[in-house]
């Protein structure tokens, strides 16, 4: 009993009830007339274009830098990769991987300096992560416009330069991963092999780094730097590590998005994805401080349930776009609610 | 020391003060409400329509000293105004000036002033203007932004799209 | 000692001052806009923003950062203003009746928000923001479907054609102003909105008096150090939420002020950029986490908005197009910020090594400092 | 004086903690204006009893205290500080508590401010009167003026040299109109002498004004002139209370350390034939917040145990952080001959020495990690063991096979009472904590291990056992042992030399065998002078 009752506490009543809502919304479904199988297959995919997004903040939070939401800079860097590779002209298994490949080094210095920086700042990492996201999207917008990109599907018409808002990779690499293996049940059905793949291929990565010699010292410093330094671990190189390797995810987590959602979002589109992974990996059951890969997977599922289950059904009930609110309320209740928890690493 | 202040922490006096507050924050509400209240009076010069009273040809209508609105017969004249009491000057081509006092109705926005009425002396000369009147179309919610995007007023109007569709 | 403060230091202590004052320089000329045109911009814009930026001055005297759940105060002033406009309560009275609507709503929410950031001590900025769009949530579902369906809405105009939920953007005609034009004072050519700037001032005299308070000093205790402040007995946590609650009143007035003189409302968008466009200004105007001063608000304001007036005409002038000055506006808000939080961490920082090496060798130093402080 | 009744009356107090006694029996009395020096080793139980007289609840909640304190002969037990704060007492801590951005004024009378009621008074309560800042300075000028010294009132306390940071500290107390009786806690410990002279010359001022005070010093000398009687505590015992007139340093020196009880000691400690010199250290100086080392010297060779000794505060614990590169360091440290690059922790173990921190929690584990994890990661990160390469050694994973054995191992050497291998650190008792400290520094091999207080906060059974396990692995392993405890009786027993360290110097290194006196003296930082060359000599 007592043993349940930890349990719970652990994992916080937000999440459990979050989760029971999420089962009564599929339960509900089949009465307003909301085909299951769409649905599951709508949630499947939302949580293949997100979970990497959720993976990112794993590292970040392990080594103690707390939630990433600066994970715009990641962002930006998969677009200027995926803006390249399809000014290149590159294609399918090219355009994708063409876009991985040309973001990454983007990621990595962009990844670098800003972990440099989160070193400077230990302890009011948070607020400055989101604002540094903030200005880097923002400046990107600039360069969106003035970069000199000419691929005709990429620019604007009337002005004959700076770039679309969205633009279709119809074409270039969309569903590259989706369509990979995928498979048809009836005409409502898909299951994005490839794309759950991929994601499941990044996760297994990440667990082995985590079992690195590196990986364990990034795990110590989150848990305790002054251990990790009197065991001649450097936080703030391992800081920086963490900080890098959440960029880059965050970048090719933006191309695996873009080849299922079918364009390119430029200008201040990532000002908000940060937030959603950062909800959904509390979702999860992570803590400011402490995060795991089941974290990650059961966050993103919960989180990405709910946000294509309660327009479906609520709104099909009672008949209003109310659902929009309640996603905004449950998700940012429940980042306050894990930033106001006692943090759980005992000093 | 501390011992030097007033230590009143339950004292009555500090009670009625409150209590008084509070008193003052509910009449302060009711006063500015009354007094700020608006209506729109539709200032209207035409025949009755059993011919009871008549409009007069071309006259000038003044409300509380705002310079005149100009009438001819049949006309209708829209004006915004604050408060219950008016005065009313009406004032003919001959040069004939009369005033008038008008009350509003607190409640009412809508009301209609018939001059002749008040000229003729029949009451009620403001009555509650009555039409059907259905909210403006169009203009619906547009971009409740998942996390209210603080970019908020960036970008030309409706350029970045607002959710991605669920493919 | 802190009078003999090294040039380098006095250019980190300033650094975002400096650098704006040299973009906004730089961009001036380019705008091709009249000096003229430039001062009645920020007449306007002082007494549209000012008081808002003064809601965050007390919150961070409590070192409890900048407050960014002040957009609870600014929705709680929209509550307020919708109200007005559904009774058709116009003119000055209008403003007040908003206001007195507000306030009630707005204490309820400072005190959410004090008792919320004080169970997130440490990181209250972060936790701030997430709270503002937290119950940015709760106000669209009150805005957007309890109105004209759970709390009944008389004048059918505001209300949405599907006859629940406030429209989109109102029309605030009936008040429209009415502050600014209250008391409006035509000189050289500038039209000058005396009532408003009154109200801001009486504002920073009550800031003034108010450091002046038991509880002001009880609040520079608690921002000073919070333990020292609870073992000399000050109720820590109570003074906090005090502070934050009077923050977001403020903002509350605030940010209907703001909205009268635009004239209009977005209602379901005037207040997310209030708190940025307030703590940009701030910080613009030389303030830090845990240092500010009603000069640095003045100060901020009229930077910050002269940039703002400047940059969509320059970026129209030098790369044709007006969007870059529109996304560079945004980009010098939100890089600003991020400068001075990263330059107040990072200097804190230093002040704490530096401390260190003070101790290195105490005997050594202490001697002379001794005679010295004794000699005084 | 003396003739009317004490203020203050300690009567049979004992008290315990989790079954050990830390006080027992002790009574004495304090009469106004009078000055009581009370001196005693770390924990003999000075700072228990002061928080007894306080009413810190940390002694409610460990079961509260046997016997009566007696204000003016009435019995009272105070719920919080702040009772005992109105009946009177006031507190002077070790670490200030002050606010450095506040004037010395705003310190002075902090919440306690003369204020001018203002209208708003009455809608929003007291804490909206006006401070009268005139008054303020005006008490603040009183409190100066009573101590008799000189204090800026308007001076920054950021910008204020220590000594005036404390006599600050007692102002607040006194400005208290009720204050009657004064504790200073070690108040000399971080002045200059001059600074301490100043200070003893306000204390007999405030004795003149009729206020009774504690004096708790390690300086016995200070205790000598300013105290009118000195009570001495050891292991919980009220040993020695006696008028000062005529009792010289050296007599509270050896009451303050002496024992009845023999120490059982190893046969051949102390006559051991050791070989070559394995680390030389010259000029050392470590910026180790309250343990500051200011200029320390001295040579280990191989094989031997020596011990670092000396009260709280002095610096003892900054040798082996410093020398670990965990804090600020200066000075020349020569391992086997080979320069040791300060301020690197890394380069510290890699040369082959290891370190148990007295920052058991802090700094010594990874309370939210298992024991195979606190065990093997240093190992794993300075010396890459337990890494087994995958995929024909492309990169190399976590063994957790070999960190379970490597644990399983230690968990038998030193009987670590656990549940597993993969149990938490925080789960542990205090003693089997410390066994694991060990076991990851033992992981390691070193050569040269440091150990710094050891049995700090663990039940007598574990003390003994970690002794053994050090001793044990000093003569089986040949590993030389640095060992820095306050505990004098344990450095004793297994020590070969034993340096005091006093004001961030080596006051002296003796052989265990020497007199109990002896130490107490260099401790107190008496024969500092003298012994400074004999310390240089011994270390040769």
């Amino acid at each position: 009993m007592n043993k349940i009752k930890q349990y719970v506490t652990d994992f916080g009543w937000p999440r459990i009830i979050i989760f029971i809502f999420l089962v009564l919304l599929f339960v509900a479904a089949p009465f307003v007339k909301v085909r299951i199988d769409a649905s599951i297959s709508d949630v499947l995919n939302r949580f293949g274009q997100n979970a990497l997004f959720v993976l990112a903040m794993v590292p970040m939070i392990q080594a103690g830098c707390g939630l990433n939401f600066g994970l715009s800079v990641g962002i930006i860097a998969g677009l200027i990769g995926s803006t390249l590779s399809v000014q290149f002209g590159l294609t399918e298994a090219f355009g994708f991987f063409g876009a991985v490949v040309l973001s990454i080094p983007f990621a990595v210095v962009f990844g670098w300096f800003y972990g440099k920086l989160l070193n400077k700042v230990k302890g009011e990492e948070m607020t400055i992560a989101m604002y540094v996201g903030f200005a880097g999207v923002m400046f990107m917008c600039i360069m969106w416009l003035i970069l000199p990109y000419n691929g005709p599907t990429m620019i604007w018409g009337y002005a004959g330069k700076g770039l679309r808002t969205t633009i279709t990779i119809e074409g270039f690499y969309r569903h590259f991963l989706n369509d990979f293996l995928a498979i048809r049940i009836g005409n409502s059905f898909v299951f994005p092999t490839g794309m759950l793949l991929f994601v499941g291929f990044a996760a297994f990565l990440m667990w082995l780094f985590m079992r690195t010699k590196t990986g364990t010292a990034l795990t110590a410093v989150g848990s305790n730097p002054d251990y990790a330094r009197a065991s001649g671990v450097s936080a703030d190189r391992m800081r920086t590590i963490s900080v890098v390797l959440s960029t880059v995810l965050g970048a090719i987590g933006i191309v695996v998005y873009q080849q299922s959602y079918g364009f390119i979002q430029l200008y201040t589109a990532p000002l908000d994805m940060p937030f959603t992974a950062v909800a959904a990996i509390l979702i999860g059951g992570a803590s400011v401080n402490k995060a795991s890969m089941v974290n990650v997977l059961v966050g993103a599922f919960l989180f990405q349930g709910l946000l294509t289950m309660t327009p479906s059904v609520i709104n099909s009930t009672l008949q209003t776009d109310i659902s929009e609110v309640v996603r905004i309320i449950v998700s940012n209740g429940i980042i306050i609610y894990a930033l106001t928890r006692k943090t759980k690493v005992t000093k | 020391m501390s011992d030097a202040v007033v230590k009143g922490k339950r004292s009555p006096r500090r009670l009625l003060v409150r209590l008084g507050l509070v008193a003052v924050y509910i009449f302060a509400v009711g006063l500015v409400f009354v007094l700020g209240k608006g209506h729109t009076l539709i200032v209207d010069n035409k025949d009755a329509a059993d011919a009871s009273y008549k409009a007069d040809d071309g006259i000038t209508v003044s409300i509380d000293r705002a310079e005149g609105l100009e009438l001819y017969k049949g006309d209708r004249v829209l004006a915004k105004l604050k408060g219950q009491e008016h005065s009313v000057t009406v004032e003919k081509i001959d040069g004939e000036k009369k005033q008038y006092r008008i009350k509003l109705p607190l409640t009412e926005d809508l009301l209609i002033l018939s001059v002749p009425k008040l000229m003729a002396g029949i009451e009620p000369a403001v009555e509650v203007f009555v039409n059907v009147q259905e909210a403006p179309k169009g203009d619906e919610v547009g971009n409740s932004n998942a996390f209210t995007s603080p970019g908020g007023d960036t970008g030309p109007a409706g350029e970045a799209p607002t959710q991605p569709p669920s493919p | 000692m802190s009078e003999n403060k090294s040039i380098g230091r006095f250019f980190t202590e300033n650094a975002v001052v400096i650098v704006f004052v040299l973009v906004t320089v730089a961009a001036i000329p380019s705008s091709g806009l009249s000096i003229q045109y430039i001062v009645q911009e920020m007449i306007t814009r002082l007494g549209r923003n000012t008081f808002l930026v003064l809601a965050l001055l007390l919150p961070i005297y409590a070192g409890m950062g900048l407050n960014f759940g002040m957009t609870l105060g600014a929705m709680s002033g929209q509550v307020g203003l919708i109200l007005a406009i559904n009774w058709n309560v116009a003119g000055v009275e209008g403003l007040v009746f908003a206001a007195l609507v507000g306030t009630p709503i707005s204490v309820l929410m400072g005190y959410v928000t004090g008792f919320v950031l004080n169970k997130a001590k440490g990181r209250e900025m972060v936790t701030g923001y997430m709270l503002a769009f937290f119950i940015n949530g709760i106000y669209q579902l009150v805005v957007l479907y309890m109105m004209g369906f759970i709390f009944p809405i008389r004048s059918p105009a505001i209300l949405l054609s599907r006859g629940y939920g406030i429209r989109n953007t109102l029309n605030l005609e009936g008040v429209r102003q009415s502050l600014d034009d209250a008391l409006m004072l035509k000189a050289g050519g500038f039209a000058i909105p005396i009532a408003t700037f009154l109200v801001i001032i009486a504002l920073c005299l009550f800031v003034i008096w108010f450091k002046k308070t038991k509880l002001g000093q009880d609040m520079r205790a608690v921002g000073h150090d919070m333990t020292v402040a609870d073992a000399a007995g000050v109720p820590v946590d109570r003074t906090r939420i005090i502070a934050i609650i009077i923050s977001t009143v403020l903002a509350c007035y605030g940010q209907i002020i703001f909205l009268q003189n635009m004239g209009n409302m977005a209602t379901y968008n005037a207040h997310d950029q209030t708190s940025f466009f307030a703590v940009a200004a701030i910080l613009v105007g030389g303030a830090s986490v845990k240092k500010a001063t009603i000069p640095n608000v003045f100060i901020g304001v009229i930077l910050l908005h002269v940039l703002f007036v400047v940059t969509p005409r320059a970026g129209q002038n030098l790369f044709g197009s007006a969007m870059i000055g529109e996304y560079f506006r945004q980009f010098i808000g939100y890089g600003v910020i991020a400068l001075s939080l990263v330059l107040y961490a990072w200097r804190s920082r230093q002040d704490a090594i530096r401390a260190r090496e003070g101790l290195r060798g105490v005997t050594a130093a202490a001697k002379p400092a001794l005679s010295e402080g004794g000699a005084k | 004086m003396g003739q009317e009744s004490p203020i203050l009356s300690i009567e049979h107090v004992s008290k315990e903690f989790y079954g050990n006694v830390v006080l027992h029996d002790v009574c004495f009395e304090l009469r106004p204006g009078e000055i009581l020096g009370l001196v005693g080793e770390n924990g003999a139980g000075k700072t228990t009893l002061m928080r007894i007289l306080f009413g810190m609840p940390v002694i409610a909640e460990t079961g509260g205290y046997k016997g009566r304190v007696c204000i003016d002969g009435k019995e009272v037990s105070f719920a919080s500080p702040f009772d005992a704060l109105d009946a009177g007492i006031g507190m002077v801590h070790q670490e200030f508590s002050l606010i450095p951005g506040f004037t010395t004024t705003e310190n002075i009378v902090l919440n306690r401010e003369s204020m001018r009621p203002s209208i708003l008074n009455d809608v929003f309560g007291d804490r909206m009167s006006v401070l009268d800042r005139p008054a303020m300075r005006k008490r603040a000028e009183g409190a100066i003026e009573k101590l008799g010294v000189k204090l800026d009132p308007d001076m920054l306390i950021s910008e204020m040299p220590v000594g005036h940071k404390q006599f600050t500290e007692i102002a607040r107390e006194i400005t208290r109109s009720k204050t009657r009786l004064l504790v200073l806690d070690e108040p000399t410990a971080v002045l200059t002498e001059s600074e301490a002279e100043v200070l003893l010359v306000a204390l007999r001022n405030l004795a003149k004004l009729g206020i009774a005070i504690i004096f708790i010093s390690h300086r016995l000398h200070e205790v000598v002139n300013v105290a009118d009687r000195v009570v001495v505590l050891r292991d919980g015992l009220a040993i020695k209370d006696t008028p000062v007139a005529g009792v010289t340093v050296r007599d509270i020196a050896s009451w303050m350390v002496g024992r009845h009880v023999a120490t059982e000691r190893a046969a051949d400690v102390g006559n051991r034939g050791f070989g070559e010199p394995i680390l030389e250290v010259e000029r050392l100086w470590v910026d180790m917040p309250g343990e500051t080392v200011r200029d320390v010297s001295f040579s280990v060779r191989q094989g031997e145990i020596l011990g670092f000794g000396g009260l709280a505060g002095q610096g003892k614990l900054g040798v082996p952080n410093g020398i670990m590169g965990l804090f600020a360091a200066g000075g020349s440290v020569l391992l086997k001959g080979a320069e040791v690059a300060l301020n690197s922790p890394r380069r510290a173990l890699e040369m082959g020495m290891a370190f148990v921190s007295e920052d058991r929690r802090g700094v010594g584990l990874l309370l939210d990690e298992s024991l195979e994890w606190n065990i093997a990661f240093t190992a794993m990160q300075i010396q890459d063991k337990y890494l087994k390469p995958i995929l024909g050694g492309i990169f190399r994973l976590r063994d957790d096979e070999g960190m379970r054995k490597l644990t399983e191992e230690y968990v038998k050497a030193l009987d670590i009472k656990c549940t597993s291998p993969r149990q938490k650190a925080k789960e542990l008792s205090g003693g089997n904590q410390q066994k694991v400290c060990l076991a990851k520094a033992f992981a390691v091999k070193p050569d040269l291990l440091f150990v710094s207080e050891p049995t700090r906060g663990i039940d007598v059974g574990a003390k003994r056992l970690v002794l053994d396990t050090l001793q044990r692995y000093n003569r089986e392993y040949g590993t030389t042992i640095v060992m820095v405890s306050s505990e004098l009786e344990e450095l004793r027993s297994i020590c070969d030399r034993i340096a005091i360290v006093d004001e961030g110097r080596i006051a002296g290194i003796l052989p265990p065998t020497a007199e109990l006196a002896e130490f107490g003296l260099l401790m107190s930082g008496e024969a500092a002078a003298k012994d400074v060359g004999r310390a240089s000599e011994a270390s040769k």
